[in-house]
């Protein structure tokens, strides 16, 4: 379906409810979808949970975590080895408040592609013999160990392109891709944020990253200014 | 002078001798922290591809002047671009790293076990941790280097016979560079190849763990 | 007139009728054969978008006055691009055929079994056959219709209670289209929705393996 | 590895030798290599296990059958179901004197995928319940049944694309990127034709679809006409 142009983000992020699973593109600050996050944040929605790869590094993942709005993060970056500044969710998660399934990037990666590709799991050797293979199947094959991972999917993705058509095609900027593009396959509602909205056909189509069939709704805004924070 | 109180290498001779590891042509992952700097010490003129897990292959240099949010490496930082450099989506960035594309990875460590096993991502007494890309790259790159302190900062050795840190992947070190030695490891366990300078062999091995052969004639490190 | 020998429906009107399963703004994918014809026929207001496994998302018609061998579709026809078009690789191409993004899948048949078991690939007196991308289709479309004719040359139904070729996927046809026929596959079995024009329910019935309900009372197809 | 330019297709195969697993881009006419397929021809190697997602449908790869250099594909099209003029590959199919392994055509693209992307094995739904499941392991995931397909790798894979710059990288021209962009990251030694190479820096960062990392050879070629001849 054509994807549908939304004025506002909190309009565009009309019908999630409370308890709702929520991927969160983008990777610290590079096309993070910050308006659509702060909209989540004015909406109130509760009991969510988050998947993202970061939360807390600069990222403003982290604000959800002032009305103590995500019950559960799945992440690959989300609490600090080191003794540095706690961010909210490392407070809430040290108190036992939020919930964590920490996941290695590229399996947390490969587990959305999977979701959106309709993979119902795949073999991988990261995590083999960590505490991530913990309840996990291990396969053997040709003499190695491979952990069983399974498939990622979403009731809503929050994204952020550098730029889109009138049919929901969307193109990224730069390092802009990261986890939007895959992130954009595997929910069932995809909603984007965007810089630039131009009119179909404007997007070369080898300049498409995203093409128009995942997405259902798109909102132009502002880019938000964000910035990692060290670790 | 007792060997705890010797000077050790800093953090940027520590880079600059993991960069002497990198071959000409060859693709490379610099892990947050201490191997990151090893970027600056990489020769200009070996046309060395840089990746970051975020979706870059062929950056450059760190830059602040040059500051856009959609351009930063696996670290959040602001970087630069050289020619030839492509951008790609996270789940193709993994599948480069997993798919054994990645000659080198250079990442820091906390424990490093005599048999090449490695904890990097979590301090258990701080009750945290975080894996991010490490767990892939120790797994996928084709070799794999640690950067990091010999020792933790009361003395306690991180070369032990086994790591009491959860692991971050088992049997995946190959080269340790500390502020104080370089350590290859290999199948019969761990060898001193070059020690710091005004440091004696006996001195590191006081200070690690795991048994280290060849501690005779160890070569000082040339930086 | 014996219904053996009345005219049937032209492949064009098989095409016509499917055309008519299209929702407005929907994704589809038109298997080659009888399928492809099902493009010139879907309403150019409708905004749908065609996709075709080797990567294209928005083709428009077929033209060879505008061949280029880089831009062709699954069957290796010269295509034209819509506005909105997109390039993808065969493994992303695939990821959207069997993550469910395609709405609608328009395949040839050879056999239908009454439990919508599909084989369209081979035909074993022949010994021959090939798969291409019908089993990831038929088991990653959200809907698929069938576009087949009703018999065999020799006479023999192709709607049978279990399929004797080899199956491309079991359980997923929705509707079928044939020259004589629309037949819904339900959880029931098949229902007989439409015959074609000058046809009766029960001449189809006849050359129908499988049982079908609803045969009193069935509309013609309206082309 | 900084990629080494060739003059010639037949230089570029250097090193190729009988009994090599070798995987072949292209989908029917769409950058297809066919100077690098010639040059195979030319080469005269012997007992090859090729993989190409079609052999014999207008694509110029049943021209190795001409004199038996092919004793095992690994495909998607290679036999018609219909009764039309064969291909030499058909004939000798037929006859007994190659061996086909038939795969569906998602399946193939996913298991190269997997081989360059250092999956062991992934789970899909296509193929359950029919010839392709037999011999594999089917598992059981939320109430469906799964085949579990493993990865393929080759020890070389002639690819064409449009443009190369001097480093490598690679940019397809319109519906080129198919099973060329997969391949790049499952052989050992990934030989390329192009049209065009450009100096490094011309390729715009978000204009190369395989990144130089992936590539070996490149050879500059101009393009052979090829066309579908029907099914």
């Amino acid at each position: 379906m054509t994807a549908t142009i939304y004025e506002a983000p909190d309009e565009a992020l009309d019908g999630i409810s409370d308890g709702a699973r929520v991927m969160v593109g983008g990777f610290v600050s590079a096309s993070s979808p910050t308006n659509l996050i702060f909209a989540l944040k004015r909406r109130g929605t509760r009991n969510l949970t988050v998947m993202a790869t970061n939360i807390g590094f600069g990222d403003r993942l982290d604000e959800l975590c002032e009305d103590r709005q995500i019950a559960k993060a799945i992440a690959s970056f989300a609490v600090r080895a080191s003794s540095a500044r706690a961010s909210r969710f490392e407070e809430q998660y040290r108190a036992g408040e939020v919930e964590l399934e920490l996941v290695p990037q590229g399996t947390l990666a490969e587990r959305i592609r999977a979701g959106g590709a309709g993979i119902g799991g795949f073999l991988t050797r990261t995590g083999v013999g960590t505490q991530v293979a913990e309840g996990k199947d291990v396969l053997s094959w040709q003499g190695e160990e491979w952990l069983l991972e399974r498939p990622l999917r979403a009731d809503v993705a929050i994204l952020k392109a550098h730029r889109a058509d009138r049919l929901g095609n969307l193109s990224y900027r730069m390092a802009g891709r990261n986890f939007n593009a895959v992130m954009a396959t595997a929910a069932d509602l995809v909603i984007v944020e965007v810089e630039e909205i131009v009119e179909t056909g404007e997007l070369a189509p080898n300049e498409i990253h995203t093409p128009a069939v995942y997405v259902d709704r798109i909102v132009r805004c502002d880019p938000v200014e964000v910035r990692w924070d060290g670790r | 002078m007792a060997a705890e109180h010797k000077p050790r290498l800093t953090r940027e001779l520590v880079a600059m001798r993991v960069a002497q590891e990198l071959a000409p042509g060859s693709t490379v992952n610099l892990g947050v922290g201490m191997p990151t700097l090893v970027a600056a010490f990489a020769p200009p003129d070996a046309n060395i591809l840089l990746q970051s897990e975020n979706g870059i292959l062929g950056y450059g240099g760190f830059s602040e002047e040059a500051y856009d949010q959609d351009l930063v490496n696996a670290g959040g930082q602001p970087i630069t671009l050289n020619p030839g450099a492509s951008f790609f989506d996270s789940a193709a960035s993994f599948a480069m790293i997993r798919g054994g594309h990645i000659d080198t990875a250079v990442l820091g460590g906390l424990q490093v076990s005599e048999r090449g096993d490695l904890a990097n991502w979590s301090v258990p007494e701080r009750g945290g941790g975080s894996i991010g890309g490490a767990m892939d790259l120790a797994v996928g790159a084709r070799r794999l280097i640690v950067a990091m302190e010999h020792t933790t900062k009361d003395g306690r050795p991180r070369i032990l016979r086994e790591c009491t840190y959860p692991l971050t992947a088992r049997r995946c070190v190959d080269l340790i560079v500390t502020d104080l030695a370089v350590v290859e490891v290999g199948p019969e366990g761990l060898t001193l190849r070059e020690v710091a300078p005004g440091w004696a062999p006996g001195e590191v091995v006081t200070l690690t763990d795991a048994p280290l052969t060849g501690p005779r004639g160890v070569p000082e490190m040339e930086l």
